[in-house]
């Protein structure tokens, strides 16, 4: 078996050990996105106004929230250590590991998005345009807060500081997926946002391992 | 030249040596200018027919948000010769450059928002030089939080090391980014940016004021490097015997 | 093309309308380089202060 | 199976940690059927070398070489076994070796077999004890071929017997032609090995 098979492998027999990791940020997305109508007004056409960006925020969070510790169990394991003899490069192995995340973690995070879609009586157009530009925009996000994890990895009292870090970096992508959805809402053409959303995705998920992989290798470095 | 130059600013005995010497001329000269700098805009600059007296803020906002955006890639040159040459003073140079620039970042969006007050009548608008300063901020204050959160300082300095160059690298998107979106949202009504020629009068004291901020940022920086530099170098013999001769 | 702005004093620092919002940012301007420069005093004073009580600690073990 | 002759050469490594110097100016090379053992009080920096020579802590002055060239280009040849846990608790014991070795299903359980963990593949990690979770990292041993072992405190948590069937396993090794070096605080009864004493730096 190829290390990349036993890498993807793993990766299904953990979900299946701790399913809980896929289930809590889907529940704290519909809790937040339960908390919307409540806090503002049950008023269906100012839901439907804002109901895009707010889902967009919330899956943003809920994200955030599993990919926090994305390295943490295996780095105290010591199981990460041993990447390193691994004959792969780390930056690849580091690639492996976000691509199976954002498989495995974030897609179903995104599939649910439809019903709290619903819920705040967004439009149907406007949802297809909110599903798509997430799963475009989250592998980029995805390996943003992974670097934030990886980061943070050695501090034992660092909270949630890899996220405080990484945020302001989801800045470009927050901006260029609005765009889409308010393009959406006029019924304008999407395409070119969506090309650059895209791009913006693939050159973050072809550097962001590097950089990945260089904080895991001085965490692992600086831990006995 | 070359080399010995080299060699000598890895070394962070000579640094401290030099330092205090390069520090008190720049503060004097920063004081200088400055004075001149704010008091020639304060008193003898003209008033802008259009913003009145508020614009005299721009003499020390302008020269303030240069200095906070030159320092942030500053620290990313920084973050380049420590991974490149792994000199230790540009970890050092870095941990002061966090701090100063976070200082200069939050005075540019305090003046500017102050600013904004008379000319907009708000303190706040999601303005897209506002708002990319504000995302700023938070890049230095990520920064400075990643570095106290690890004990190690050489592991500290590398993990801000990836995270400025990361940000160095994404800092332009999110400007121009920020820029798009303030466009796609608001009408160019409110837009500052397009400003009539200054006359001499008024650009001769913000060139000095800029000069000036320029000069006290190293003033500052220099002076923090040098307290860092000894207190990591505690070990070191030079600076036992230093603190014995005081 | 150097003349004093303002018919007084008085209307120097009134600074008509907009002196509340001139005066107190250059006000913090100063707070903020004073600050800092205070600051780096201190944290240079601390860590000698702080390597001359290692000095001594390492003197009284070895007499 | 016969290893390549290899060698390990480390010329004037020194190591500093916390304001602490652990190491000055270590030299020695380390040659094919070498078993070292490096002892030393806590915080002697035992930890610290092994990492070093694993690549995995980075070298402040002098250097490692290994067949004349430089550390980072024989990682693979490396067989590291730290102090942590160095399996996962949510995967089974064959899950966890899969993954790190990729050796096949029949492989793996021979060598489970071999550390007395027989007909625990299907167990996960975190229902053994931790003297049975030492087993399973040690696992590797009996189904990796690298030349050269690093192995930090091994004998942890093991039984009387596990202690000895691993002393026959590093014999075995070392015979091979392979490179051992460990630590530990009980020295093994049935093993030949050198000492390098750490912990007198002046």
């Amino acid at each position: 078996m190829s290390l990349e098979r036993r890498m993807l492998t793993r990766e299904l027999k953990l979900i299946a050990a701790r399913p809980g990791d896929i289930f809590k940020p889907m529940w704290f997305l519909m809790l937040v996105i339960s908390m919307v109508p409540l806090a503002l007004a049950p008023d269906s056409d100012l839901l439907s106004e804002i109901g895009s960006a707010m889902i967009w925020v919330a899956t943003l969070l809920a994200l955030l929230l599993n990919t926090e510790h994305l390295f943490q169990s295996d780095f105290s394991d010591g199981v990460l250590e041993q990447w390193l003899f691994l004959d792969r490069p780390l930056a690849w192995l580091v690639g492996l590991k976000l691509i199976a995340h954002w498989l495995f973690h974030v897609l179903p995070l995104i599939l649910i998005t439809p019903i709290a879609g619903i819920m705040l009586s967004v439009p149907t157009d406007v949802l297809l345009a909110l599903l798509v530009t997430l799963v475009i925009a989250t592998p980029a996000l995805t390996c943003f807060s992974g670097l934030g994890a990886a980061l943070t990895l050695g501090s034992s009292r660092s909270g949630i500081l890899g996220v405080l870090v990484m945020m302001p970096l989801f800045v470009p992508v927050v901006i260029l997926a609005a765009g889409v959805l308010i393009r959406a809402m006029d019924g304008s053409d999407t395409l070119p946002l969506l090309a650059l959303l895209g791009a913006f995705s693939v050159v973050a998920a072809t550097l962001v391992p590097i950089a990945v992989s260089a904080a895991i290798r001085l965490n692992i470095g600086g831990s006995n | 030249m070359g080399w010995r130059w080299f060699h000598q600013w890895g070394s962070p005995r000579w640094f401290y040596e030099r330092a205090g010497r390069w520090q008190l001329v720049c503060g004097w000269l920063a004081l200088t200018l400055l004075i001149t700098g704010s008091f020639w805009g304060l008193a003898l600059a003209p008033v802008d027919y259009q913003q009145g007296n508020s614009y005299r803020i721009i003499y020390l906002h302008v020269p303030v948000a240069f200095l906070a955006q030159a320092l942030y890639a500053a620290m990313a040159v920084c973050a380049v010769v420590l991974f490149v040459w792994k000199m230790k003073l540009a970890d050092v140079a870095m941990q002061s450059i966090a701090v100063m620039g976070f200082a200069f970042t939050a005075l540019s969006l305090i003046s500017g928002a102050v600013w904004g007050k008379p000319t907009w009548g708000t303190y706040w608008v999601w303005d897209a030089r506002l708002t990319s300063m504000l995302i700023l901020a938070f890049l230095y204050l990520g920064v400075i939080g990643l570095r106290a959160a690890i004990q190690d300082p050489d592991q500290a300095g590398k993990a801000c090391g990836i995270l400025v160059l990361v940000g160095v690298v994404n800092l332009p998107i999110i400007k121009y980014s920020v820029e798009w979106w303030n466009t796609l949202h608001q009408p160019a009504s409110l837009k500052l940016t397009e400003k009539p020629a200054m006359p001499a009068s008024m650009w001769v004291p913000l060139l000095t004021n800029i000069l000036g901020y320029y000069i006290a940022a190293a003033y500052l920086i220099l002076g923090s490097m040098r307290a860092i530099v000894l207190e990591r170098e505690r070990r070191s013999a030079w600076v036992r015997e230093l603190v014995s001769r005081a | 093309m150097l003349e004093f702005q303002f018919a007084s004093l008085t209307a120097f620092f009134e600074m008509a309308p907009h002196g509340i919002y001139v005066w107190p940012i250059y006000g913090l301007g100063v707070l903020v380089l004073g600050g800092l420069t205070f600051a780096n005093a201190r944290q240079h004073r601390r860590a000698v202060r702080m390597i001359q009580r290692n000095l001594e600690r390492e003197e009284t073990h070895e007499s | 199976m016969i290893f390549e002759p290899i060698d390990i050469e480390i010329s004037e490594l020194s190591c500093e940690r916390d304001d602490r110097l652990l190491f000055k100016n270590l030299s020695m090379t380390l040659s094919s059927g070498q078993i070292l053992r490096v002892a030393g009080p806590n915080g002697a920096g035992k930890t610290t070398l092994l990492r070093m020579i694993a690549g995995l802590f980075e070298i402040q002055t002098g250097a490692i070489r290994m067949n004349q060239s430089p550390l980072t280009e024989c990682l693979e040849q490396i067989l590291y076994i730290g102090h942590k846990p160095q399996v996962t608790k949510d995967l089974t014991v064959l899950d966890n070796l899969k993954f790190l070795t990729g050796s096949d299903d029949d492989h793996l359980k021979r060598a489970l077999g071999d550390v007395g963990l027989k007909g625990y593949h299907d167990s996960l990690v975190k229902e053994l004890s931790q003297g049975q979770g030492r087993r399973c990292a040690l696992a590797r041993l009996w189904c990796v071929e690298s030349p050269i072992w690093i192995l930090d405190e091994p004998y942890t948590a093991l039984d009387v017997e596990m202690v000895k069937t691993l002393d026959a396993r590093i014999t075995a090794h070392a015979a091979a032609g392979g490179i051992c070096l460990f630590t530990t605080h009980q020295p093994p009864q049935s093993l030949k090995y050198t000492t390098l004493e750490l912990g007198h730096v002046t």
